[in-house]
């Protein structure tokens, strides 16, 4: 499809230049002439393209569905009972609902993320033109859009070239929603293999959209020295005008800073942020102020800091109106995804919405120019600050009490909190007068107000909570390194052997959502504990703040002690949600800049290597959104596994492997021919753990891979072994199955070991050049 | 009585577990099972009945029936502690996943498992595995032995005190012996 | 947007015929330059360009929710309990969620529709090329494309021309789907703002699909005698080879046939046909047999007459491969959004296929080139049949009944059962040898199969039902009139004027699927109903079957009684699902052939048009499907409103106007500024009536418009009054509504409406040159 | 007793209706209700219950307690033809979204409503509308009264016999006359 549908044919054209006939030609294949790499043989792939490749992944990494509910609820002949075998009025069976749903899920995360590409191209190319020039990374960077070469077999290089680039995406993802109608696709299998077609979908257009703002905004080019910038409440200057913005997409917070530094008024307003557009000002000017992920959104308003809110799209409550009501605080939706129900006032005067906000005539509007939303922003916050009256509630740590008082203990609260949290005691206490019990919730809570909306005596429960821990947030101040974009062919050329090789333990992606089982400070300890073992780490959005919101003895976040290099014991901060392009990028980059693998259109054989060879492990702890559910596919469909937590089940499947399952493990050996037993490696391809402690033994598992060299192999399973051992207690049950030859055996522990697998009866086995791609293996491999 | 989900939109049906309503029914469904497998999680290890905690109570249930037992997660760290060994250490979903294979061999090789006894996983990931096997190993009788209601089990206690709790347990674990 | 995404920019250019600087065009304005219709405001609309004027319907038509489940599970930061007055963890109401889910759906239904034109607009090119002309009507169409011409701003002359259409269709649902993320849009009524605008995105997508398919496959132009074909069960021939298509996508049922032609088998085989495919095919060549609509999938191949099932994409059962399996019917598979789980066996050649499918080797095949599916599903019927083993279970009465004595009378079955039907009760006779009751319930069967599912013994249930049938089964045939495409320009013209003046009663379209609570009959007998009132009786997809699945005293379907033509008593099948875009078109087109407003790009004023002028009411009495969802969506935003059935209500949600709210009905006179109350017409958007005698009345109802003449309203009412009597008992209670004038009563019941008048204290009104649009009441209207 | 939906898959929940276990509380609830309205579908004329359809008990109800009624569908007819003339003809949902306006002063104009029974409308379109009052007429209270349970009422009889029912509507008509 993709360059098909952009030929044009132009049987006369009349212009100012002259009279032109029969004019044929595609842009496609224009932009590809520059570029002398050979195309692969899946551009601009059909959505059954790979399905072969799929195929060859889900034999392996099975779907265990998990049916978040017994029902069927999608069309008008339901609710369908799906129990037993049962089918539903249109044949569907229980296994076919369930990659359903995970399919619409993955479509409506590739669908934001597409319909953001598109909105944020759309805007550059009206502000700097079609042909601005696509620079993620200056010199040290070639392959400026790995995800997009190698699916797409394009090579994009201004901002007008991403155009096509999602009209591709958007016929696709048009095609895998329409496969989810009543009476489309039923097999599971083919399903599934949409769910992933879906993946790398989603990241080709995440790519579109941060290269395109590294472009144009000029953020961090691929630069592991980008800027510490704050991030935490504490780090809120509250005596200044404090201007709130929240969402996904950064136009509109580029025009507030631009608005002040063109009215030299930088220095005299707080523009804090939260969620990924946060992030994404960060990168743009490092005064921008971060306040945390999605969780902080109630805190933050309720404590009446921000003079005005200006959301865009994604991740933004969607009562956020409701609650700014209550604070008298007025809110500008920017997008059209998202209007509020507010007036659209896009046409009028900036003079006439400021004053309307001042006088409280108006509590929001919808302004679709980001620049009119810059200067409103500005103007209206510095008009209010002045006069702002905090309206926090309660307003004392008496009135707390006093509201605590009124409890039933009737534990609908904790009935209705995700993470079944000790609510009603911790009321009862602090009734009593004693926060500690409330402030020890504060650490958990994702603040989703649930409790609240439970609570039958309407105690602003989440309220009490962070009254209780006042101190904690007041105290949150830390360094976050600025998302630096892109990894530099150079970085991918230095760790390439080494992580091919094995030598590298692995690369470690923390990403995703703050919907965590038990507070942020587990992921902040998992990304120290892998970079404190040389693993690269790798992190984006929520999760890059979470890691950030933390710090050591020394008053240390991981992002001052850890480098922001691509490279064993970095914290590499990628930047938002669309930066994880650059991760998928980095295994992409290995395969071919590293390993010169062919690119260009040639999906299959790229994700057969990384799969292979990338020790690569994708962990989204609290991971919630359809974003994240296409964001995982990707990575599922390069064949890179991910790890979620234990709310992750809730995604309705796992992808594990059966690592008894010995004749699932064999791959060919590219130099031989042969089938080879190479054990399982990696083992799962999605897969949710309970606890930190079980992740963190899982990551080290999962980075290992066939490739490994006996070297390599030996290093990874010295982790796993070691973190097994201290986490969970002993020795892994499962070592004979990742020992090859005597030669992968770490050497420390050799000779328990080696009782070990001779009590399992382990043969040895050969490393060959791995692959499951069967025509590939009586090719030479370089 | 009609039983209710501990967190109250985890609404499951049309086919919801039975309620334990005294322990005598668990007490003769592992009796009468042949192969059984008790599935512990992390939560095992915090929660704590009277002077001992959860976990007390299970090894004490693995001992005297001859059930055997998955650690998940870093229980296992807590089993050792106490001198037990599991017999296998496995992720909550690994288990669940062996369980829907009807071809699996169990824990020790030695056939499939035909009753799994679940407790001390988080609430909603123990929802949503049960659902698992609910809908995919029909060949797999289930129990839930926490103190709140799972839906998803073939059999479970409703959302009961800490009290009848440990009165329950105790019982089965009791009955077991004679 | 649009165009602008297609804006080309070339700096340079080497051809074949020389060298090109700096050459910009745009794709959409060479388009347009034929055209000289002056170009409206909202050419290509974004997803907010016209939420002024769904925010108009919508103060109007206010949603009233009908929640399908208590919860949301759309993320893993649920389930979230939404009773109450509670929000959802991302802040989500109640309502809010229904119109997400609402939305969803459209987006679905718009995707599955905008898809299919896809797959088939690029098949058309590669079979026909680009340049290939569009020509849906011949010489009595001028107006090609009202659908694309009003929203795009457009006038698409080839096939080529569609694609920018597409692209900027695929766009829009993606932005669209991209607000149903976790914390985008909230705002119950922004959401369904953006539902229509999915509802209209899907009419043009359907417009597109099938002008590219008559004028390439030359299906009837626009022809109000278009052939009459055989539809029914017992039209088949099954002493031949029976080919059987399932499906939305005509091209492989077209290869089908080309092959038969080319070879001379075109007597000697029955190519048979279930749900769209079969209509198209129909269109194609009046030899193709319809079996009926959806819900006769099981019965047909269970009946074991195919000899090979082809299915292409939508509402097809997903479990038809086991069906198939079971009768030893091979299937092939030829859409990639419905792959079923089967081999690609697209560059196989077709000798091996066809000997793998009599052999036996393999039960089915996906198949993703047209032409080869042809010959294979020709050849394999050819080469199976005069083996044909008839695998009908259970195979005689004597065995059914033996099976029916198995019943334990648990009445899971009934409770399973959509309608409710009483199965137990007719198992129980039918085990005493009586089929009587169980050859009812085949009456109102839905053919879904669920209560099988629940069986616990095992009973083949809808088997018995056919079984106790085979007599009504056996004698279905019928005459349909085969799908005539577009409404003319010059029938346009003859029935503009009384219509809009109300003389003509109403143009009623009753479309969709078949999820009928009581069964297919009654859907004939209204259309009967309102063709011998007079309204202009359209239909099209399930719809257009089910009422020519039905015969009178004389053995006439109601297509052999009515004519064709669009006009007052006509039947008029417009064709498939797609075909709906003609009924919209012609409403479309009374504002512009007849009443020549303009056309282009000017959506809000003719939406106004319709809305206050055009009589039109859509039914779709069986609505199950995303894509009806989609469909009634495009109707309600051109202000024309939509009727369902009972199970209409699990849509979640209905459009109700408050006839007893008297400010609601204001509209403003175009000629002197004024407001003027004109009562509740039409009075609602979207409703779902109970039974059919209550659909009735209200399509009669619906049918008023504030534009209507005293003539014509004192016509309307006749009906009105006189189905409410008939079918309700008694004048209906608020007449007094609808009478503005004394000239507004029917003559004949004159006293006794002067004497209701009086009870309710009416007061005489004017009739206005009635809008809805402020800014349009000063301009004088032509 | 744990209620189940007449039709399996129309689950409802967390919220759910009490079971009328004994007419006794229908009753009490009609008597306790200022503005009662009875809102009857097509199906109570299809109903035989002894040698009368149920639109005969119900005009009987409506008449002995002064219950206003509402007529959907063509249920109208076949009350005029037992000489009762309903308050209102109205589609479902129309009286439905009347009565989830607080504002809205009922079929007599004389005030909102504060009791909606239910009766003879097909189970799932039932079960929708009920639900939309359920969620958005929190100053409603509702009644099913026909012999199914529906879980998106306030009060509603589980699956009861055609035998019981009638039971339980004669007495609930007869307490009334009292
Ligand atoms: S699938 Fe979700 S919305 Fe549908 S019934 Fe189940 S829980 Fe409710
Ligand atoms: S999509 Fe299928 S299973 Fe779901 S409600 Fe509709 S018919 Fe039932
Ligand atoms: S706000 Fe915090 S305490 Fe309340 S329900 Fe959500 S996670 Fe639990
Ligand atoms: S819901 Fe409210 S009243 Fe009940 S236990 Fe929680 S805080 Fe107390
Ligand atoms: S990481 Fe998840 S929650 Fe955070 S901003 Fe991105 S999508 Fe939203
Ligand atoms: S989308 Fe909102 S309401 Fe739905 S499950 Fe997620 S957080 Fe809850
Ligand atoms: S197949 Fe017919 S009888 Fe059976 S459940 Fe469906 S509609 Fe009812
Ligand atoms: S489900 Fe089967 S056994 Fe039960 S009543 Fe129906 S036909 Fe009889």
């Amino acid at each position: 499809m993709g360059t098909k549908d952009i030929n044009i044919s132009i049987k006369e054209l009349e212009t100012e230049l002259g009279q032109i006939r029969d004019l044929k030609f595609s842009v496609g294949r224009l932009v590809q002439e520059s570029w002398t790499e050979p195309q692969g043989p899946t551009p601009f792939p059909s959505i059954t393209a790979l399905r072969g490749w799929d195929m060859t992944l889900l034999k392996r990494y099975r779907p265990f569905y998990m049916p978040f509910c017994d029902l069927c609820c999608l069309c008008t002949f339901g609710k369908c009972d799906l129990t037993g075998d049962k089918k539903g009025a249109c044949g569907i069976t229980m296994s076919g609902q369930q990659s359903r749903i995970v399919l619409l899920a993955a479509c409506i995360g590739a669908a934001t993320h597409t319909s953001h590409a598109r909105e944020l191209v759309t805007h550059l190319i009206s502000e700097f033109g079609e042909d601005e020039p696509l620079d993620p990374g200056g010199l040290s960077i070639e392959v400026e859009a790995p995800n997009i070469r190698l699916v797409c077999g394009v090579k994009p290089e201004t901002l007008g070239d991403l155009e096509q680039v999602l009209d591709y995406a958007e016929e696709q993802i048009n095609a895998l929603l329409a496969s989810t109608h009543t009476g489309q696709e039923g097999n599971p299998l083919d399903l599934e293999s949409k769910v992933l077609h879906a993946g790398m979908i989603d990241h080709v257009s995440m790519e579109v959209a941060d290269i395109a703002q590294i472009s144009a905004y000029r953020l961090p080019k691929a630069d592991p020295e980008a800027a510490l910038v704050d991030i935490g409440f504490g780090a809120v200057d509250t005596e200044k005008p404090v201007i709130l913005v929240i969402g996904h997409n950064v136009p509109p917070a580029v025009e507030i800073m631009d608005f002040m530094q063109d009215n030299d008024l930088a220095g005299d307003i707080e523009v804090t942020g939260i969620c990924c557009t946060a992030i994404d000002m960060s990168r743009y000017s490092p005064r921008a102020k971060i306040i945390g992920p999605i969780s902080w959104q109630i805190r933050y308003i309720r404590s009446g800091i921000p003079d005005i809110i200006v959301v865009d799209e994604q991740c933004i409550r969607t009562d956020v109106l409701d609650e700014a009501r209550l604070q008298k605080i007025p809110v500008i939706a920017t997008s059209e995804k998202n209007c509020l129900g507010l007036p659209d006032r896009t046409r009028d005067p900036a003079d006439a919405i400021v004053a309307d906000f001042i006088n409280g005539s108006a509590d929001g509007a919808f302004i679709l120019d980001p620049e009119k939303v810059g200067e409103i922003a500005v103007r209206t916050a510095m008009q209010i600050a002045p006069h702002r009256k905090r309206q926090k509630v309660p307003r004392s740590l008496e009135e707390g009490i006093e509201e605590a008082k009124k409890c039933t203990q009737c534990r609908l609260c904790r009935r209705a909190c995700p993470n079944d949290l000790h609510i009603p005691d911790a009321i009862k206490a602090f009734a009593r007068g004693d926060p500690g019990m409330l402030s020890d919730i504060y650490d958990s809570c994702v603040g989703c107000i649930r409790c609240e909306q439970a609570c039958q005596q309407d105690i602003k429960i989440h309220s009490l909570i962070t009254l209780a821990a006042e101190g904690k947030l007041r105290d949150e101040s830390f360094k976050l390194r600025a998302g630096r974009g892109a990894i530099q062919d150079i970085e991918i050329r230095q760790v390439g052997g080494p992580i091919v090789l094995g030598e590298i333990p692995g690369i470690v992606a923390f990403v995703g959502c703050a919907n965590y089982p038990g507070g942020g400070q587990e992921l902040a300890e998992m990304a120290i504990e892998f970079a404190n073992r040389r693993y690269i780490v790798c992190t984006s959005g929520c999760a890059a703040m979470t890691i950030g919101m933390y710090r050591n003895e020394d008053g240390k976040s991981p992002y001052e002690i850890y480098p922001g290099n691509f490279e064993a014991g970095g914290i590499v901060n990628v930047g938002s949600c669309v930066s994880n392009a650059h991760i998928s990028g980095a295994a992409i980059k290995i395969a071919s800049v590293f390993a010169r693998r062919n690119l260009r259109g040639n999906y299959q054989e790229i994700a057969d290597y990384v799969h292979n060879r990338v020790g690569a492990v994708g962990v989204a702890w609290g991971a919630m959104s359809q974003k994240a559910a296409s964001i995982a596919s990707g990575f599922w469909r390069l064949g890179i596994p991910v790890i979620v937590g234990p709310h992750g089940t809730k995604y309705r499947r796992m992808l594990l492997g059966r690592s008894d399952h010995e004749e699932d493990w064999y791959v060919y050996d590219a130099r031989t021919g042969e089938e080879v037993y190479v054990g399982p490696v990696p083992e799962h391809l999605f897969v949710a753990a309970e606890t930190k402690e079980e992740a963190m033994v899982m990551i080290a598992k999962l980075c290992m891979r066939p490739n490994d060299t006996s070297r390599g192999r030996a290093l990874k399973l010295t982790h796993y072994i070691d973190l097994h051992r201290r986490l969970i207690g002993a020795m892994p049950g499962d070592i004979h199955r990742f020992v090859r030859t005597g030669a992968d055996i770490p050497i420390t522990m050799k000779e328990e070991i080696l009782r070990i697998l001779d009590e399992k009866g382990w043969k040895e086995t050969v490393i060959p050049d791995p692959t499951l791609i069967a025509r590939q293996k009586t090719e030479q491999q370089p | 009585m009609s039983p209710e989900s501990w967190l109250t939109a985890e609404v499951a049906g049309p086919k919801k577990a039975s309620v334990i309503t005294k322990p005598e029914i668990a007490d003769a469904m592992i009796k009468r099972a042949k192969r059984p497998v008790l599935v512990v999680g992390n939560i095992a290890t915090e929660i704590d009945l009277e002077d001992r905690k959860l976990i007390d109570y299970l090894i004490d249930l693995a001992k005297r029936c001859q059930i055997k037992v998955v650690a998940t997660a870093h229980t296992n760290a807590a089993f050792l502690e106490r001198d037990f060994a599991p017999d296998a250490v496995m992720s909550a979903v690994d288990i669940a996943n062996r369980l829907a294979d009807p071809d699996w061999k169990g824990v020790d090789g030695e056939g499939a498992h035909d009753l799994a006894i679940f407790v001390g996983l988080p609430y909603q990931m123990a929802w949503t595995i049960l659902s698992g096997l609910k809908h995919f190993a029909p060949h797999l009788k289930t129990i839930s032995l926490d103190n709140v209601y799972q839906p998803n089990a073939r059999w479970s206690f409703s959302n009961i005190s800490i009290k009848d709790w440990i009165m329950n347990l105790k019982s089965i674990i009791g009955n077991q012996e004679t």
